[in-house]
């Protein structure tokens, strides 16, 4: 069971996330509820290679035992990075949203569409 | 080895690798002059283009092609990244590439006046990396980090016209869609990997079982990609986004949305394939009820606009509802082998992935040629503007005849496959589709009439006829629309139809990965 | 942001070159312990980012133009590249570690199982994270050097 | 490289087949019916007279240029008719991203209950 918890929480880190970007109205918090569903799948993605009682996949004066599988850790990495670079480009563009309108409402900056 | 040799042996990776190296040398270049710059992106590109043309060659001739990355075979497990290159891919990749190439030349001219253009070259490469990438891979988690390259160069693209506050609100929503769209694919690459152990595509499609988990990631890819290629819906993001960026950039979105569209059909076809023929699986009828949406939504909307980006993007919609008519078609009927007319509805929706981005490409170049000459994208102020600009205007009746499918134009001889072939399944889609089509035209009539015709306006008295690059990138998808008009059947039988028999021969797929790993 | 107080700029002085020399650790030993160019670039910016709290934004684009950084961005970018590239000559496969064996410079083969680490192995490993390392320290200074830049000017304006 | 002979070939759509060589000929003949047609009445037209000014039913013409319809005024009755739909479809894109995703969210669930109920228990 307790196995199980770390499953639960990728569940709910990623609904959390979802209702945060439908619900919240703030341009940040719904870039902040982006990062949530991110990290969800970051910690489903860390989940997957950990065995119980495992150590870290390092070989330098390794202690010994099964290790970790390093695969899922390698992607996890990557996904971070892409996170990065997504998070810097959604809050500068925020930056200028908040230029032209004067406010960070998503209900307000979408308004006058045909 | 002689050097063909050589350059057909790693044509994969040089038709990411180059546009990459290239992205990077373009600032360096940049700092030198400004038409170095734009001479060396466009050489980038042709190289680029070329290397494609000779993988898709040797592709067709020779059959499936992988590339391994790092070392010269295969072990299992499969932990290496790897290409995977069958005629699909490679007909994807020509769509890509060409797009690419035509919006780099009809940039020299239409972005000539904007700053920070070594950005916007740099940009314009990595995103051309990210879809060939997307669209030469064969691993599931390459693919999550090509499309996110994508996302993210294209949603900066979208917003590159940063003192326009609506590009910039186009371009934040088109980031949060595409990112939470490339979450949830991660979340299933997540789920295979999981259980598979797996991250190839023909390894998890050789050993999928279609437990629970497989489900749902089933339905996260299908939700994701069709999100991202833009399928009623969820297309919502797609006209802000095509309609706020500059016309160059909305000419490689084309591309990008299909490079998804792409990806939908590799998890339907390949990744899903042996499980998708089940009788109790309907896949291929939720495809035709989305394609029959968004065909219907994507006209009735472009009915009513009167922005003329905004209209050509909605008409856009329609086109990608045909193509997924067509694809769903032949997803229906498969079982499990695809009936012969579910493989020209797969013909037919495959042809119309190349004929909707050369139309509706060349729809919005002459959008982005009126913009250049006029300023004005509304239709309510434009008009007589065929007096002063002839060949835009002689462009834009090819691209009118050729999006609403009107023969003898490119665009009729794929709807025609989709039409005859979705007959056999259900007259009333058939006729959904023909109806819409005529809609298409009315809707292009009137741009034509609102824009081109009537009388002289005094206002626009002083405007001219667009530079020649612009001409140029728009002649070279006018002459290819015309010759795939004529011509249709040389495309059909040479590139379309190997693409089809690839999509459909997953078995073929699957085995080349497993002999070469020599297991299974 | 104008810069801080005199007690804030000495404390950035002195703690700078321990940050960057513990981040530039952890990218020369990606290839043996956690961590790796991201890791260390990014713990390299944000050094770089006490610099520019301490000093001003202002300041700092003055002595460091945004302009340079993207140029030392993309020399990162294309350094990883030409290294994968360098494997397609050398070793006949795109991103080959055909450094490996050779016997130069983090050429050596390391012995199997778990022991103590030599730095000298991995091949191209750690040459690649020198390169993402010097994108990621440009990249990410970058960013929030010019969003700092942008807010202040636009708090000048009002 | 090509034969000559491919290009000649006809598009097989299973159930019948489509020549655009054929139909160009067609278009081409057809052309030259209109153009002989056009030609009978070529020389009652007199350019000077009152024969080319435009008739509105005796109204005075207006300026050449508020005779131009605008482009959202084309097809004004279809619009009308259609007036429901579009506006119920207009408020749909209300340019509000939360929505967009509320969207997907909901088309998630719609094809999580599509795929798992027709394939029975789990």
């Amino acid at each position: 069971m307790i196995f199980n918890f770390p499953f639960i929480a990728v569940a709910a880190l990623i609904i959390v996330g979802l209702y945060a970007v439908v619900f919240r109205k703030n341009l940040i918090k719904m870039i902040i509820g982006i990062t949530i569903i991110e990290s969800g799948v970051n910690l489903f993605l860390i989940t997957l290679g950990y065995r119980e009682g495992s150590i870290a996949p390092i070989y330098t004066s390794s202690p010994g035992g099964i290790m970790s599988l390093p695969v899922p850790q390698a992607l996890t990495l990557t996904s971070i990075v892409i996170g990065v670079a997504v998070l810097a480009l959604m809050l500068s563009l925020v930056i200028h949203i908040y230029r032209h309108y004067n406010t960070l409402d998503v209900r307000k900056i979408g308004g006058g569409e045909e | 080895m002689n050097a063909l040799d050589f350059i057909i042996a790693n044509s994969p990776i040089f038709a990411v690798a180059i546009p990459l190296l290239g992205a990077f040398l373009t600032p360096i270049f940049g700092r030198i002059n400004d038409k170095l710059r734009n001479i060396f992106a466009i050489t980038i590109m042709i190289i680029t283009t070329s290397i494609v043309f000779i993988l898709a060659y040797d592709v067709i001739t020779n059959g499936i092609r992988t590339y391994i990355f790092g070392a010269q075979d295969l072990t299992l497990p499969v932990v290496r990244i790897l290409f995977e290159v069958d005629a699909m891919s490679s007909f994807m990749a020509i769509i890509s590439v060409v797009l690419a190439l035509v919006a780099l030349i009809y940039s020299w001219a239409f972005m000539k006046e904007n700053t920070g253009l070594d950005k916007y070259y740099t940009l314009l490469l990595l995103m051309t990396a990210g879809m060939l990438g997307m669209e030469l891979t064969g691993d599931m988690f390459n693919f999550f980090v090509f499309l996110e390259i994508t996302s993210i160069s294209s949603a900066a693209l979208v917003a590159f016209w940063i003192n326009k506050g609506k590009s910039v609100e186009a371009g934040f929503k088109y980031i949060v869609i595409s990112t939470i769209g490339a979450l949830f694919v991660l979340f299933s690459v997540a789920l295979f990997y999981g259980q598979y152990n797996a991250l190839n595509m023909a390894i998890i499609a050789h050993s999928i079982q279609f437990s629970f988990l497989d489900k749902i990631a089933l339905v996260l890819l299908i939700g994701a990609l069709a999100m991202k290629a833009g399928i009623v819906p969820l297309h919502m993001w797609l006209p802000d986004a095509y309609s706020k960026a500059p016309s160059s950039i909305t000419l490689i979105l084309v591309g990008v949305t299909q490079a998804s569209l792409y990806g939908l059909l590799r998890v339907c076809f390949t990744i899903y394939g042996k499980m998708i023929t089940l009788s109790s699986i309907s896949i291929g009828w939720i495809l035709v009820l989305f394609g029959i949406v968004t065909i219907l939504l994507g006209v009735i909307m472009a009915i009513a606009q009167s922005d003329l980006k905004r209209l050509i993007a909605f008409a856009a919609v329609g086109e990608i509802g045909y193509m997924i008519l067509g694809i769903g078609t032949g997803l229906v009927t498969m079982s499990p082998d695809i009936s012969a007319a579910g493989l020209t509805a797969l013909k037919g929706g495959i042809f119309h992935i190349m004929n909707d981005a050369l139309d509706v490409g060349l729809m919005f170049l002459v959008a982005g040629a009126i913009f250049y000459a006029t300023r004005e994208t509304s239709l309510d102020r434009l008009g007589g503007l065929a007096r002063n600009m002839k060949y835009t205007t002689v462009f834009f009746i090819i691209g009118l005849l050729a999006v609403s499918g009107l023969p003898p134009m490119n665009g009729f001889a794929s709807k025609l496959l989709i039409y005859e072939s979705t007959y056999q399944l259900n007259p009333i889609l058939a006729i959904i589709a023909i109806l819409s089509s005529i809609l298409l035209l009315a809707i292009f009539v009137k741009v034509l009439h609102s824009a081109f015709l009537g009388p002289a306006l005094p206002r626009f008295n002083e405007v001219k006829e667009v530079p020649k690059s612009m001409l140029f990138a728009m002649a070279i998808i006018a002459g290819m629309i015309i010759i795939f008009g004529i011509f249709p059947d040389i495309v059909v039988n040479n590139i379309v139809e190997p693409a089809a028999n690839a999509l459909v021969d997953n078995a073929g797929y699957i085995s080349k990965i497993m002999s070469l790993a020599g297991g299974a | 942001m104008s810069g801080m107080s005199k007690i804030v700029k000495t404390i950035t002085n002195v703690a700078i070159p321990f940050i960057l020399i513990y981040g530039i650790y952890v990218i020369a030993h990606g290839h043996l312990t956690p961590g790796g160019g991201f890791q260390g670039g990014a713990v390299v910016a944000s050094g770089l980012v006490m610099i520019m709290v301490a000093y001003g934004s202002v300041w700092t684009m003055e002595k460091i133009k945004e302009k340079n950084l993207s140029m030392l961005e993309s020399l990162g970018a294309f350094c990883f590249i030409l290294l994968a590239f360098l494997g397609l000559v050398f070793g006949s496969v795109f991103f080959n570690n055909y450094l490996v064996g050779s016997n130069s410079l983090f050429g050596t083969v390391p012995a199997a199982g778990s022991g103590l680490a030599d730095i000298s192995t991995a091949g191209i490993i750690p040459l690649m994270n020198f390169a993402v390392g010097l994108k990621v320290i440009a990249g990410l200074f970058a960013i929030v050097l010019v969003m700092a830049y942008a807010i202040t000017k636009k708090e000048a304006k009002e | 490289m090509l034969p000559f002979e491919s290009l000649l070939k006809t598009l097989q759509t299973g159930s019948g087949f489509w020549n655009p060589l054929i139909w160009i000929v067609a278009i081409i003949v057809a052309l030259l019916v209109v153009l002989i047609i056009r030609g009978f009445g070529k020389k009652d037209y007199k350019k000077g007279t009152t024969q080319t000014q435009a008739f509105l039913s005796g109204n005075p013409e207006y300026d050449k240029e508020n005779m131009h319809i605008k482009g959202s005024n084309v097809y004004w009755g279809f619009s009308e008719i259609m007036r429901w739909i579009i506006q119920l479809l207009k408020k749909m894109h209300n340019g509000n991203v939360s929505d967009y995703v509320l969207w997907f969210v909901i088309i998630i669930a719609i094809l999580f209950l599509s795929i798992i109920i027709p394939a029975g228990a789990i």
